[in-house]
This record gives structure tokens, C-alpha cells and sequence, in this order.
């Protein structure tokens, strides 16, 4: 090795209340290397990356960049000293263009014209064209990443931070982003970067340290070792093997039939005549990349919007006419990929949470009136049966760290068991052994004789789990063919659909 | 340095006592503005909130607390229900007054009939009335979008053009020798709003008040409906998933509010107030939304919030009449009064926590 | 009916309304909601009218508003971004102690004649001017100035905002200080060129109307002038249509102003919700408290 | 006896409102002036019409006040209902028809006034249009309206009158507005049935005259502001204040005007022409001995209906109760 250093934390330590965020991290990240910090959910490692951005202020310990001290007053001093950061959860502003959510990531940005020259022209350098006009409301997810990307970009920065920014990319556009991360590293950039999907760290990233519990419990070079071996040093024990014995395709549950959707807002996909079947014990997987319909499936599907006479059946039962709480009735369960604000109510606690779904399952509201008692037992019932890690379920959904509220958010739906569950992006943010838990949990409704609808991004995790696959593209369901008998080549085929072979390809 | 922490749990303790030291607070600051303005603060402040209750002529004003605090409640429950939900009805005044009208207007097409539904009908025209007015900003929000909060402000002056109208058209006094309003409800036994318990100042408007405070907070603690409008004002998203449909959740909001304003209008036409007149709209829809806020949207904190202003409202009135204390002073009071209680509330929130020096 | 006299009639209706209404535009884009205009028009008019007496200069009068509607929107700021107070609640008690401020130091100037302004352009008051130009300016500011983008972006996203180091607190303070000052040159515009003279609650709703347009503008510049010329058009036609013994009932002619809006309000809401094209103009944190941990 | 009289007022408007609460106000000052010792006086200012007034009212009256004096039309029923409750206060209410054995009512013959400011208009008008800003379409503005109107044709028969109707006693923004629309209308006198000065202001913008209004508005003298009808409330509290001390207070209806000294016409400054003044005054003091009444007829109604025939006056209950505009005026009273 030997490379030069270029940034340094010793003994670095930041205190919330009643939890100790960060202990004593030091860790050394070298001229021209992507740096990954791996962790559990809650392990630290936003917290410790917000401290070098200069968002959060460390309690104790020291940070040098470049051999300076570095202690940003905030943001904008991190990124006069040559940091840039993408983070976790998209930090744009939907309503203006991506030009000015460039220019507001900028110290000096130049002039409007001259910015929009250089976002076209820095884009296209690195093969993520992007139109500095268009608004961000009308990007999909992989084109906003690009625009916090490039915001980094323009400031040439010698540490670039990214926190979980593959978590709502498709593979092609994780792939993409490897490359140019790859050409930075090549011209000097340093990168820290942060993510939950082990493989890919073990294929990109040059070194890796561990955090649990805020502290730094290892140090390794990921291409040294298997994404099990990671994981265990990150849960700090062995990982459970994911079983997948037992199930049997039954009698026809649900059936789709020439569904057609106009899109739920402006910037959303219709749904062209998707038409399919889910049968008990089976697991149909849906794959394709975000914001090609399926929000707008699974709102179909929940009852949040109604369809067309005849499109969604039961049981043989016409369910298209009805809304959410009739479909749960009948058996037709769903949740949906936004945890905090769609699945889950942030500000409420996780008893009043389960009556956002089960109330009339769970015979947790009686002619109008709530039951108290029975909402706060299910609760209970969730946390205990899904190992949610909480205080108890008097506690704020927001206060949950993602991975623990996603284990209650599936369990709310399992334990009501339903005759047909659909889930999306079940496992998007969170970490691997709560990924596990959550996907456990699904293959063994389905071996209890449930079908399961799983839309997700995460090829591997279809692999993993479904016996029959699918693809969404532009708001087409491809017929599905059996999981077994197919390759990843023909995935791509699937997922590109008729049109989009060409990006499909790169 | 200071610094907030927020609390993951809303302190009970300090929930009531920021009301308390709000109240302390908004007692040291107005009496500095009254020795400032050359009164006695004592004095002053005895007379605000002392004498009400206790004073001289207590038995009197006691009551009229009641009298007061009435309308307030009743309207500014219903309003919560919506602020819950995120549906911004400010246009209360305009359904209070509306309802007033149509209560009224039945009344006076039976005159000089005495019935014993009569009553019954008014209340019920008059819920109607507010009903129907919050209808429009309601429908127009869910046909076009059109924003709530301004359809219902503009629709206030719409109401007041409609009083002035009324009172000197339609429901004009036929005896009132060419003057404006209408007959004097208190004097036509079968649609009067009297005390019902003489010396306690308590009519019917009070009883609704009471019930409306009870109902609601069934409502929203105990019944789906609450839950789904909590949930409506949380996470839109998450309430549309839990089955509740906006639109229902807007007709439903601004419905109940317009119809406890409407039913506050009638029993102040019928009772306090006796009769329509142009100025009937006396600022209770507008007061309503400072209450609700002050209750901090919790029922039973309304009643207190309605009784304190109520309070407020007579003893700066007492604090005129015998300290010739300006009414502009008095205002200045609630404004202060208002402002701390805003302020204190920072510690139901939020633990304040000194900062350790690096 | 002449109407070329209604255009300067009309520009007077809608002078204080759109200095308020611009004001409340720039503090709403940054995310902030304050109710509290009528209390800040009503101490500007009297801060306004006492210094112009004081001074014998109208334009003294305009500095003294716009410096007191600022002083005064600073104790909104401080509940609302200091101690996190509800902002429907703190502008409605801002309203209440406004109007109460005013009307007990305004009683020594009751009475009081202001002294006279002279006009400027066409006959035309020199504020109507200033708040003509004022609109390109915010205009522009918003749209083409950085610190306009750091001003919506706080309003958009304060998160984000505070994420990419923009100071929240200070931008939202700043701009509910403009828009106090601009409160307050609007109430001052009613006592000083209006009115002449200072009378306890003379605002009589104006501020309410503001608040409204800025709604009806769907969040820009250009449409606040074209809100406030509208209701400031329907106000002077309906008296004049009085006043020419146009034969309709003048209880309609009264509401004419309020249903205007309101029919234009429903027109373009309809059109944004129908024609599916961009959403709203309004600011993305409007009305959220903003607490950053550090 | 040596406990003083305990005299309240009860007032809509704030008494620095410049018109009529200010000179009901100047009336309670006056009784404090003339009575001194013998006289303790008190006020509620910004009293709302309706439920709250009779909670002040009977404050007022439970704080020992023995005389209270209830200074709007819409407190009638508050009055009423309190002075029931008690029999020993004496109430006085202003402008209203209800009596009791307690309580009196007073009002002032303001269309005395508005007959020797209509003189001057007639006179005045070059464009032979004046203009007339009311508050409400109730008798009393009705009155003053026709009273106006029917004194300066008499002195300019091609005069016509414009009506808007403001809807307000006191809107300072909306009177400018309906100023403006009235000289947009070619009007170049202004009458006024509204207590803010802001037509005068705008009077002056436009180069047109106008009235001082309720309290004589001297500051915009002496242009616009050619004279003004003044409520001089003064001499009738000070008798009746005297009545109660010395016992001789009955319940009764008090209607002056100009010769009792309640209404008065404010100075008429040079701006009008010296023979104007003349007639002006000359109608004043006819109207103020008795000898003559401003509305005697020939009279007719607007819907060309006989009103009055030649000689005969008009009764105070046709007055009290007027609802329609006299014949030659084309402006609309609301219904
Ligand atoms: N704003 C905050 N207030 C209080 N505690 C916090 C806050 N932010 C983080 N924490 C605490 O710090 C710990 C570390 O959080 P951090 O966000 O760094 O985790 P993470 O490793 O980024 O998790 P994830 O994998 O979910 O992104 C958490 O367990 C939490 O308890
Ligand atoms: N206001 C708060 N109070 C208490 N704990 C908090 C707070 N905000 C965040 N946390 C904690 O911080 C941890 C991570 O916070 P952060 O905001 O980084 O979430 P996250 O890592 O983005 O979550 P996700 O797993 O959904 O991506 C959570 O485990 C949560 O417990
Ligand atoms: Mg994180
Ligand atoms: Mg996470």
C-alpha cells in the first residue's frame, strides 16, 4: 500500500441520548480508494459520516484531512475542505430543476447558463446524461441519484461520501455508478462508501471497516473474504441459512385479469392491461426497475385505488370495486416499500400502527369502537414473533431503526394470515440479517399455504425467493416463466422488455 | 450553550404545567405593561383573573364564563377534529353566522306559533346551515382542488354580506319600525334559548359544548374514525393505505366543524345574542382557531383554553369598567397571554439541556 | 362609467394589499406561514403615520413602517423558530396583539391629519410605483438570484436545505423580517396615503386578503399583482357600480370581490388539478417547524 | 346626600374613533365637567352589538352605576333586558324605540342638519352631482339622504344625487374607495353618513368639497371640509344627569335637534361664498326656532306616489320609520 493518507479519524465518539451513536472509530481512508464502512442498522455509520460532512458535531476524538485537522463548523466548510457527500435519503428539492439543486449544493456555482453547460458537459463525461431544465418531481429514482452524484461532482472533491446510494438503484445503474466511481478513485478521489449489499462490496470496494455498536470491530479487504463471512463479523455470530423446503403450488388464489391503471400522480406509470396468477404456497416475483408501475401495482392491488369490474379476483370473489379495508377482509394483504409515511404512521406508536392495517382482521376495532388492549397484544404478538428490537410498542414507528421497523411492518401482515400478501422492495435499506429475517418470514407463509406477490429491484433476493418470475416494464407485466430454468442474461432481456434492450445492456 | 432535545414521548407533567407558568409569566409581563401604562398591576391583575371568579360581582360573571366560553368550545372542537386531520377550516365565523340565519329563519317562519319542536328544529336548521356552508370549500377542494383555507376565509365575508342582507330584508322585524335585524328570539318562548338553571348561566349552547367535548374526544381517541383522521394528518399516505379515502376525510372535517359552528351560531342567535342583526358575526369562528391551538387540539384542553379566554374576555371588560384600563390593553394582555403559553409549550416538546463545554 | 378612472381607483384599493401580499409571498417561500399580517399591517400603520407626522415626510412614514412591521414579525420569528411554536397559532396572536399594540399607542394620534404626499408618475401615489417595481424585483430575486434559490430550497426541503449546509433558521428569519417590513409599509400606505388620518382598526381585514392572494397567486410574484389588482378591480367597480345606480342588489355587490376570488381560485385550481401538468407553487415545508440535532 | 352619582357609558366603538363614539365620549366628559364631585363616570368602549353588551350592561349596572347611558342602536334589547333586572337603574339608549319605566331613549334630529348641508351642496356643485356615502339604508341615514337631497334642489334644481352604500360605520379604506368611485362618477360634493375623514381625504385628492361627519373634522378645514354637522350630546346628558339628582328623571323619547343644540353645524369656512353661507345659516336658524320643517311638502315619493301634500309636514312616526328615497332620486335602498 503506502498511498498517501487522506483521511484520518482517531478516537472519534458522539453520544445521543441514551445511545452511544459512534465510540472511539478510527479509521485511515487512502488517496484513490473506495473505503466501505459496513454495519447493522443503527451500527453508526451515518452518524460517523455526518461528523466528516460537518452535520454533526463528534463529542470527542479527532478528524485530519489531507493532513489538516478537520473540524467543519458545517457543511459548507466540509466542502471548501474538499468533502462531498451523497446521502442516505435523497437531499433535493422536487419542485425546482436539477440545475439550481446543483447550484444550491455549490459554494460559488457560475452563472446560470455557464452551470448548465458544465452539468451537461460532466454528465456526459461519465455517461449519466442528465438535462439541467427538467424538474426533480419528474426524475425517476436512478436519475436523482445522478443529480446528487453530479452535485458532487462539479466540486472535485478529494473524499466522497456515499451512504446507501445503491439502495434504490437497478443493477444496470449500480453498475454505472461503479464505473465512475471507479474513474474517480483512477484520478485521486477518495470514497467512502456505505452499503448493505455485501456482494457488491466485496466486487468494488478496496478496504472495509466494520462497525457494531458504534465501535470499529474490524478491519478487512473485502475481496478477501465471502459476504457470509462478512456478515457474520458485522452481526458478530454466525448467520442462519435461509430455508426454502416445503412449499407446494396449490389452487389458483388470486387472479389479475387485463388491469389497466392511469398513473396516481403526474409523474407515475399506467398500468397497460397487466393480467396474472398467484396460486397458494407460491411465491411470484416481480422484478424491474423502480417507477416503471409498481407503486401503482401495489396500490391497485391494496385498494388504495379501485379498478375496473372484473380485473382483481379472489378466490373467485370480484374484489376490484372494493377498497382496503374489504380486501383485507377477504384476505388480500399488502405493504407497500415507503416504511415511514405509507406503511407506517412515523409519529404514531407500534400499537396504534397495527390498527392502520388490522383492525378489522385482528377484530382490533368493533362496530367503529378501538380496542386499546388487543391492538397493544398484537403489537406485542409482532414484536415478539418477528424480533423487532424496541423498547416495547409504545414506541414512535420513527424512533425504529429501518431494518427493525420493516420486520414489524411484514409481521403486522403475516400474523393476520392472509390468503395472498404483496409485498415491494421488502428488504430496501435494510441489513442483511434483518433482510433475511424478513425474507424467512415470506417463504414460510407461502409453505403455510399463502400466495406471495414480491416486487423488488434486488435480483438476488428474487432469485432467492421466487418459484416464478416476472418483469414490470413501462406498466407491462411479462409473462412469467419458473425461476430455476433461468439466467441472468435472460433476466435482462425481461426487464429491458421490447424497447429498452440497449440500456438494459450496459 | 442551551440546547433542545426532543422528548420520544410528550411529557405529561410539563403538559400542564407550561399553562400554569404561562399564565405566571403572562401575569409579570402584563404587569410591567400596566405600570408602564400608570395602572396598578395588582389591581390589574386581581381584577383580570381574580375577580370573575371570586370578586364582588363573581356571582354574576361567573356564569357568564359559561355564557362566553360556550361557543368557543363548541366551535373550536370541531375545528381541531379537522386541524387534526390537516384540513384548515378558518372560515368558522362564516358557518356560525350562517347557522345563526337559518336557526333564526326557522323561527321566524313559525312565528307566532308555540311548538314544542320548535326548538329541536332550529338547532337542527342551524347545524344544517354551517353544514351546508363548509360544504362548499369542502366540495371545491374535492371536485377542483381549490385550497380550503381560502374558500372558507372568503366565504366569512360572503356570510357577513348575507347577515347584513337578511337583517335588512328578509328577516327584518316587521314591528322594528323600518330598523334593521330581526324579532328578538328571547321573547318567543317556543324558540328561546334561555338559562336553563337559573344564576348559572348555563343554556343549551353549554350543555352542547359539553357533550361536543366529550363526543370528540370519543371520537378521536376511541373511535376509527378519529384514528384515521390522526393518521390523515400524520401520513397521508399511510392513512389513504389504511383504507380512509381523502375526500371522505375533507366532507367529514369540514362538515363536523361547520355543523358545531352553526349550532353555536343558532344557540347564540336564540339565546345571548336574541336575534340576527348585520353584525351578528362577533368573532367567536375566529377566536375558535386560537382555542383550539391553546387546547392544543385535545378536547378537554379546549374547555380549559375556552374558559381561560372566556376569563381573560370578562375580567378585561370588569378591568375597564373599574380601572378604565383601555380595552386596547386588555387585547395587548391576551396577545401576551397567548404568546407564552405558544412559547412554554417548547417544554412538552423538548427537554432543554445545558451543554457540556468540549 | 368612466373606466380610465378606475385603473388609478383600482391600483389604490390594491396598493396595501399587494406590498402585504409580496411580503407574505417571500416568507411563505421560505416555508414559513404567518398568519399574523393584520397585526403587522395595523403596526405599521400607526409606526408609519406617527413617524410621518413626526417628520412631516411621508417617506420618513414608509421607513418607520417598514422597520416596526419588521420589529414586531421578529417576536413571530422567535416563537416559531426558536421555540418551535405552532405557526397557524403564533400569526393568529400575532394578529390579536398587533391590533391591541397599535390601538393603545395610537391614542395620542387620534385626530391627527397626516401631512400630504405629493404624487408621482400619472398622478399616481409614489408607493403604488414602489409596489409595481417591487414585483419584478421579488421576481427576480426569487428566480434569479442566489440567494432567492437558498430561499426557496429552505422552503422546499428544509431538510435537505439544512443537509447542504444552508442556515434555515437564518434565511426563514430574515424573510419573515421582510415580510413584516413589507406588512408594514402596506398598513402604512392605507394611514399615510389612504386614509390620512390614524383610526384604531383601520386595516379592517386587509392583511386577510393578503394572506389569500398569495394562495390565489399559486406562489409567484406576477400573480400576487394580478391577485391584488383583481380584488383591488372588483372592490372600486363595485361602488362605482353604486354610485352609477346600476340596478343590483348591493349585498351582491359587496360579496363581488370574495366570490371573484373564489371563482378564480376554483379556475385555477381546476386547471392545475385537470390539465395534469405541474403541481401547486406551494413550498414543500410551508407551515413545519424546523429543529436540526447536532 | 354625599355618595356621588355613579353615571356608564356603554360605547360600540373605541372612543378614539373621531366620530360618534368620540362625541358620545365628550358628552360624558362634560357631565364630569359641569358636575364635578357630585358625579363619578365610567365607560366599556368597543362593546359588540349582541350578547357581550348585555354582559357590560349589567356589569356596568351591578358596579353601582345608577344612570347608563347605552350608545347604539343594536344595545336596545341588551337595555331592555337589563333594566328589567333592575328597576332602580335608570337607562338611557340611543336611537332605538324601546321604552321602559326605566328606560329612556334620545336621538337627535340629524336631517336638520343635512338640510342646511344639502343648502350649501346645491350651491356648491359645479357638475351639478353630488354624491352620498351611507352606512346603512336604516330611517336615520334614509332621513338624511332625502333631507340633503330636497334642500339642494331647492337652490339648484338640475342638481342630482349618487348613493353608495358602504355598509360600515367606520371602514376608513372602503369610504376612500367609495369617495373615489363617487368623483370617478363626476360627483364634486361629497355628504357623508360615515364617521372616518378618509372622503374628505380623498375630497382633497380630487380637488371636491365634503363634510365633517358625527365630530366637526376641523383639521381638513378649511378645504374640503366646508363646515360639518356635529352630535353635540353635552346639553341633553347634562339635563338628564341633572334630572336623576335631583329626582325628577321619568322614562321618556327625546327627539332635538338643531334648536335644542344637539345637532350643530360646524363652522362654515371661507372656501364657501359668503351669500352660500348666508342662506345656510339663514335655513339653520329657521329650522332651529321651528319655523320651518325640512321635509314639508309638496313631497312625493321616488315611485312618483304623493308623500306630503303642499304645507303638511311630516309626522315623527313617518320619519322614524322612513324606507323610501323622495321623488328625483334614482338610487336603489337594499332590500
Ligand atoms: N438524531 C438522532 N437522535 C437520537 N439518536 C440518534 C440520532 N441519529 C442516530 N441516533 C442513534 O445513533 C445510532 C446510530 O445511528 P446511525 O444513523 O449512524 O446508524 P446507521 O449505521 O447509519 O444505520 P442504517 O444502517 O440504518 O443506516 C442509532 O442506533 C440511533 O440510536
Ligand atoms: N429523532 C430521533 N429520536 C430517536 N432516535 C432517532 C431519531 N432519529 C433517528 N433515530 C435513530 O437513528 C437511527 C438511524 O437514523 P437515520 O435517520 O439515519 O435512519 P436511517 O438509517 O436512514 O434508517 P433506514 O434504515 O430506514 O435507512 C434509527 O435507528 C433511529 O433509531
Ligand atoms: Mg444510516
Ligand atoms: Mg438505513
Amino acid at each position: 500500500m503506502g498511498a498517501t493518507e487522506v483521511f484520518q479519524a482517531e478516537g472519534i465518539g458522539k453520544s445521543y441520548p441514551g445511545v452511544r451513536a459512534n465510540d472511539d472509530v478510527s479509521f485511515t481512508v487512502t488517496e484513490g480508494e473506495i473505503h466501505a464502512l459496513l454495519g447493522e442498522n443503527g451500527a453508526g455509520k451515518s452518524t460517523l459520516v455526518k461528523m466528516i460532512y460537518g452535520l454533526v458535531r463528534p463529542d470527542d476524538g479527532r478528524m485530519s484531512l489531507l493532513g489538516k485537522p478537520h473540524e467543519p463548523s458545517d457543511p459548507r466548510a466540509a466542502r471548501a475542505a474538499g468533502v462531498a457527500m451523497v446521502f442516505q435519503h435523497f437531499s433535493l428539492f422536487d419542485a425546482l430543476t436539477v440545475a439550481e439543486n446543483i447550484a444550491l449544493g455549490m459554494e460559488n456555482p457560475p452563472l446560470r447558463r455557464e452551470l448548465s453547460a458544465r452539468i451537461t458537459d460532466v454528465s456526459n463525461e461519465f455517461g449519466l446524461p442528465l438535462n439541467p431544465a427538467r424538474r426533480i418531481a419528474t426524475l425517476s429514482a436512478g436519475e436523482r441519484q445522478r443529480v446528487e452524484i453530479i452535485r458532487c461532482l462539479l466540486q472535485n472533491p478529494r473524499l466522497l461520501i456515499m451512504d446507501e446510494p445503491t439502495s434504490v438503484l437497478t443493477p444496470q445503474e449500480a453498475e454505472l455508478l461503479f464505473a465512475t466511481l471507479r474513474k474517480l478513485a483512477a484520478q485521486g478521489t477518495s470514497i467512502l462508501y456505505i452499503s448493505h449489499k455485501l456482494e457488491e462490496i466485496r466486487t468494488h470496494c478496496d478496504r472495509a471497516t466494520i462497525l457494531r455498536g458504534g465501535k470499529v470491530v474490524d478491519s478487512c479487504d473485502p475481496r478477501a473474504h465471502s459476504a457470509r463471512e462478512l456478515a457474520a463479523m458485522m452481526v458478530g455470530g454466525e448467520m442462519r441459512d435461509i430455508d426454502r423446503s416445503g412449499r407446494q403450488a396449490g389452487e389458483v388464489l388470486l387472479e389479475l385479469k387485463d388491469l389497466s391503471m392511469a398513473p396516481a400522480s403526474v409523474e407515475g406509470t399506467a398500468l397497460k392491461a397487466v393480467s396474472l396468477q398467484v396460486r397458494a404456497g407460491e411465491i411470484l416475483g416481480i422484478g424491474g426497475v423502480a417507477g416503471n408501475g409498481q407503486e401503482e401495482l401495489l396500490a391497485a392491488l391494496s385498494g388504495e385505488v379501485r379498478n375496473m369490474p372484473g380485473t382483481v379476483v379472489l378466490d373467485g370473489n370480484d374484489l376490484s370495486a372494493t377498497g382496503p379495508d374489504q380486501r383485507r377482509l377477504a384476505g388480500l394483504l399488502a405493504a407497500p416499500e415507503d416504511r415511514l409515511g405509507h406503511a407506517a404512521v412515523p409519529d404514531f406508536s407500534l400499537t396504534d400502527n397495527t390498527l392502520l392495517t388490522a383492525g378489522t382482521r385482528k377484530g382490533l376495532v368493533r362496530r367503529g369502537m378501538i380496542d386499546h388492549s388487543a391492538a397493544r397484544a398484537y403489537a406485542e404478538e409482532v414484536i415478539a414473533s418477528f424480533d423487532v428490537r424496541t423498547p416495547g410498542p409504545g414506541t414512535a414507528a420513527r424512533a425504529l431503526s429501518g431494518g427493525n421497523l420493516q420486520k414489524f411492518v411484514i409481521g403486522r401482515e403475516v400474523l393476520q394470515a392472509p390468503r395472498v400478501l404483496v409485498v415491494n422492495q421488502p428488504t430496501w435499506g435494510v441489513d442483511a440479517a434483518a433482510a433475511a429475517a424478513v425474507r424467512q418470514s415470506l417463504l414460510n407463509l407461502a409453505r403455510d399455504g399463502a400466495g406471495v406477490i414480491v416486487i423488488s429491484q434486488d435480483l438476488d433476493e428474487l432469485m432467492e425467493l421466487s418459484d416464478r418470475f416476472c418483469a414490470l416494464n413501462e406498466g407491462r407485466l411479462s409473462p412469467p416463466r419458473p425461476t430455476e430454468d433461468l439466467t441472468l442474461d435472460e433476466i435482462g432481456l425481461m426487464l429491458g422488455g421490447a424497447h429498452g434492450m440497449a440500456e438494459a445492456a450496459i | 450553550m442551551i440546547r433542545l432535545v426532543p422528548r420520544t414521548e410528550i411529557s405529561n407533567g410539563w403538559q400542564i404545567a407550561t399553562p400554569l407558568l404561562a399564565v405566571l409569566a403572562t401575569m409579570i409581563a402584563g404587569g410591567l405593561l400596566f405600570a408602564i401604562m400608570g395602572y396598578d398591576p395588582l389591581a390589574a391583575i386581581r381584577t383580570i383573573f381574580w375577580d370573575p371568579l371570586f370578586g364582588q360581582a363573581a356571582a354574576y360573571s361567573r356564569p357568564q364564563l359559561l355564557v362566553k366560553a360556550a361557543p368557543l368550545i363548541l366551535i373550536a372542537s370541531g375545528l381541531a377534529v379537522g386541524f387534526r386531520a390537516g384540513i384548515w377550516n378558518i372560515g368558522a365565523e362564516g358557518q356560525y353566522i350562517i347557522g345563526g340565519i337559518c336557526g333564526a329563519a326557522v323561527a321566524l317562519a313559525a312565528y307566532p306559533g308555540e311548538h314544542w319542536w320548535l326548538f329541536p328544529a332550529m338547532v337542527a336548521a342551524g347545524a344544517f346551515g354551517g353544514w351546508a356552508w363548509a360544504m362548499i370549500p369542502a366540495t371545491l377542494r374535492n371536485w377542483f382542488g381549490a385550497s380550503e383555507i381560502l374558500v372558507s376565509l372568503m366565504l366569512v365575508y360572503v356570510a357577513q354580506n348575507v347577515a347584513a342582507w337578511v337583517a335588512f330584508g328578509p328577516l327584518k322585524n316587521p314591528e322594528g319600525f323600518g330598523f334593521p335585524g330581526s324579532r328578538n328570539l328571547q321573547q318567543y318562548p317556543s324558540a328561546a334559548n334561555p338559562e336553563l338553571i337559573a344564576g348559572t348561566g348555563a343554556h343549551w349552547g353549554v350543555v352542547a359544548a359539553a357533550i361536543a367535548v366529550l363526543a370528540i374526544w370519543v371520537l378521536m381517541s376511541r373511535h376509527i374514525r378519529g384514528f384515521q383522521i390522526r393518521a390523515a394528518g400524520l401520513a397521508p399516505r399511510a392513512a389513504r393505505f389504511a383504507g380512509v379515502r381523502p375526500e371522505t376525510l375533507v366532507a367529514f372535517c369540514l362538515g363536523l366543524s361547520g355543523a358545531l359552528a352553526g349550532m353555536a351560531g343558532l344557540f347564540e342567535a336564540a339565546g345571548p345574542a336574541g336575534q340576527i342583526t348585520d353584525s351578528f358575526g362577533s368573532g367567536y369562528g375566529f377566536t375558535a382557531i386560537i382555542v383550539a391551538f391553546l387546547g392544543r387540539l385535545n378536547p378537554f384542553g379546549i374547555l380549559l383554553a375556552g374558559l381561560l379566554l372566556a376569563l381573560t374576555y370578562i375580567g378585561g371588560e370588569l378591568a375597564q369598567l373599574t380601572l378604565q384600563l383601555p380595552a386596547a390593553t386588555v387585547q395587548v394582555f391576551q396577545g401576551m397571554l397567548l404568546f407564552f403559553l405558544l412559547g412554554f409549550d417548547l417544554l412538552t416538546r423538548f427537554r432543554i439541556v445545558r451543554r457540556v463545554a468540549a | 362609467m368612466d373606466l380610465t378612472t378606475l385603473i388609478p381607483a383600482l391600483l389604490v384599493a390594491a396598493t396595501p394589499i399587494l406590498f402585504a401580499a409580496l411580503g407574505e409571498l417571500i416568507v411563505e417561500k421560505s416555508g414559513v406561514l404567518n398568519l399574523g399580517v393584520e397585526g403587522m399591517m395595523i403596526t405599521g400603520a400607526l409606526a408609519g403615520f406617527a413617524a410621518a407626522v413626526a417628520t412631516g415626510s411621508p417617506m420618513m412614514g414608509f421607513v418607520a413602517a417598514a422597520l416596526a412591521g419588521a420589529a414586531i414579525a421578529m417576536l413571530f420569528a422567535l416563537l416559531t423558530q426558536y421555540l418551535l411554536a405552532n405557526q397557524v397559532a403564533s400569526g393568529l396572536a400575532l394578529t390579536l396583539f398587533g391590533l391591541g399594540l397599535a390601538a393603545l399607542f395610537g391614542k395620542p394620534y387620534e385626530g391627527i391629519k397626516a401631512p400630504a404626499m405629493t404624487s408621482g408618475p400619472l398622478g399616481l401615489n409614489w408607493m403604488i410605483w414602489v409596489g409595481i417595481a417591487m414585483v419584478p424585483v421579488i421576481w427576480w430575486f426569487l428566480n434569479r438570484t442566489r440567494g432567492g434559490l437558498i430561499l426557496r430550497g429552505v422552503g422546499e426541503n428544509h431538510d435537505a436545505a439544512h443537509g447542504l449546509g444552508h442556515p434555515v433558521r437564518r434565511v426563514r428569519i430574515a424573510a419573515i423580517g421582510f415580510g413584516g417590513a413589507m406588512a408594514g409599509m402596506g398598513g402604512a400606505f392605507i394611514s399615510i396615503a389612504i386614509v390620512l388620518q390614524w383610526t384604531e382598526g383601520m386595516t379592517a381585514g386587509a392583511g386577510w386578503i393578503a394572506l389569500a392572494i398569495v394562495v390565489f397567486s399559486n406562489w409567484t410574484a406576477p400573480g400576487v399583482l394580478a391577485g391584488a389588482c383583481l380584488f383591488g378591480g372588483v372592490t372600486a367597480l363595485q361602488l362605482r357600480l353604486q354610485a352609477a345606480g346600476v340596478a343590483v342588489p348591493v349585498q351582491l355587490l359587496s360579496m363581488a370581490p370574495y366570490l371573484a376570488t373564489i371563482a378564480v381560485l376554483v379556475l385555477i385550481s381546476a386547471r392545475q388539478k385537470f390539465s395534469r401538468r405541474a403541481g401547486t407553487g406551494a413550498p414543500g415545508s410551508l407551515g413545519q417547524n424546523f429543529h436540526a440535532l447536532r | 346626600q354625599n355618595e356621588p352619582l355613579k353615571v356608564g357609558f356603554i360605547y360600540v366603538g373605541p372612543v378614539g374613533d373621531g366620530g360618534w363614539t368620540y362625541q358620545h365620549d365628550q358628552g360624558r366628559q362634560a357631565i364630569e365637567a359641569e358636575f364635578g364631585d357630585r358625579v363619578e363616570t365610567t365607560f366599556i368602549e368597543s362593546v359588540p352589538e349582541g350578547a357581550d353588551a348585555e354582559r357590560a350592561i349589567t356589569q356596568l349596572a351591578l358596579a353601582g352605576n345608577k344612570l347608563i347611558f347605552t350608545t347604539s342602536f343594536g344595545f336596545m334589547d341588551a337595555t331592555i333586558n337589563v333594566a328589567q333586572k333592575f328597576p332602580d337603574v335608570k337607562f338611557e339608549h340611543a336611537t332605538g324605540y324601546k321604552r321602559a319605566d326605566n328606560v329612556a331613549t334620545y336621538d337627535a334630529r340629524f336631517y336638520e342638519g343635512r338640510a342646511v348641508m344639502g343648502t350649501i351642496a346645491g350651491h356648491m356643485t359645479e357638475s351639478n352631482k353630488i354624491g352620498y356615502i351611507g352606512s346603512f339604508p336604516i330611517p336615520e341615514v334614509i332621513q338624511g339622504i332625502n333631507s340633503s337631497y330636497i334642500h339642494a334642489k331647492k337652490v339648484n334644481p338640475d342638481v342630482e344625487i349618487r348613493v353608495v352604500w358602504a355598509y360600515s360605520w367606520f371602514d376608513p379604506a372602503k369610504e376612500a374607495d367609495a369617495a373615489a368611485a363617487l368623483i370617478a362618477e363626476g360627483v364634486d360634493v361629497i355628504l357623508q353618513h360615515t364617521d372616518s375623514t378618509a372622503p374628505l381625504a380623498k375630497a382633497q385628492e380630487a380637488g371636491a368639497i365634503g363634510f365633517g361627519q358625527a365630530s366637526d373634522m376641523s383639521n381638513f378645514a378649511p378645504n374640503p371640509r366646508v363646515s360639518s354637522i356635529i352630535d353635540n350630546w353635552a346639553p341633553y346628558y347634562l339635563d338628564r344627569v341633572g334630572a336623576v339628582l335631583d329626582g325628577t328623571w321619568e322614562s321618556k323619547a327625546t327627539w332635538a335637534g338643531i334648536g335644542d343644540g344637539e345637532v350643530e353645524i360646524g363652522e362654515i369656512t371661507d372656501a364657501v361664498p359668503a351669500e352660500v353661507k348666508e342662506a345656510a345659516l339663514a335655513l339653520k336658524d329657521q329650522i332651529g326656532s321651528g319655523e320651518y320643517h325640512p321635509f314639508t311638502g309638496p313631497l312625493n315619493k321616488a315611485d312618483g306616489s304623493e308623500w306630503l301634500a303642499e304645507g303638511q309636514v311630516a309626522t315623527d312616526e313617518e320619519l322614524s320609520g322612513m324606507n323610501f328615497f323622495v321623488e328625483g332620486i334614482t338610487a336603489q335602498i337594499p332590500e
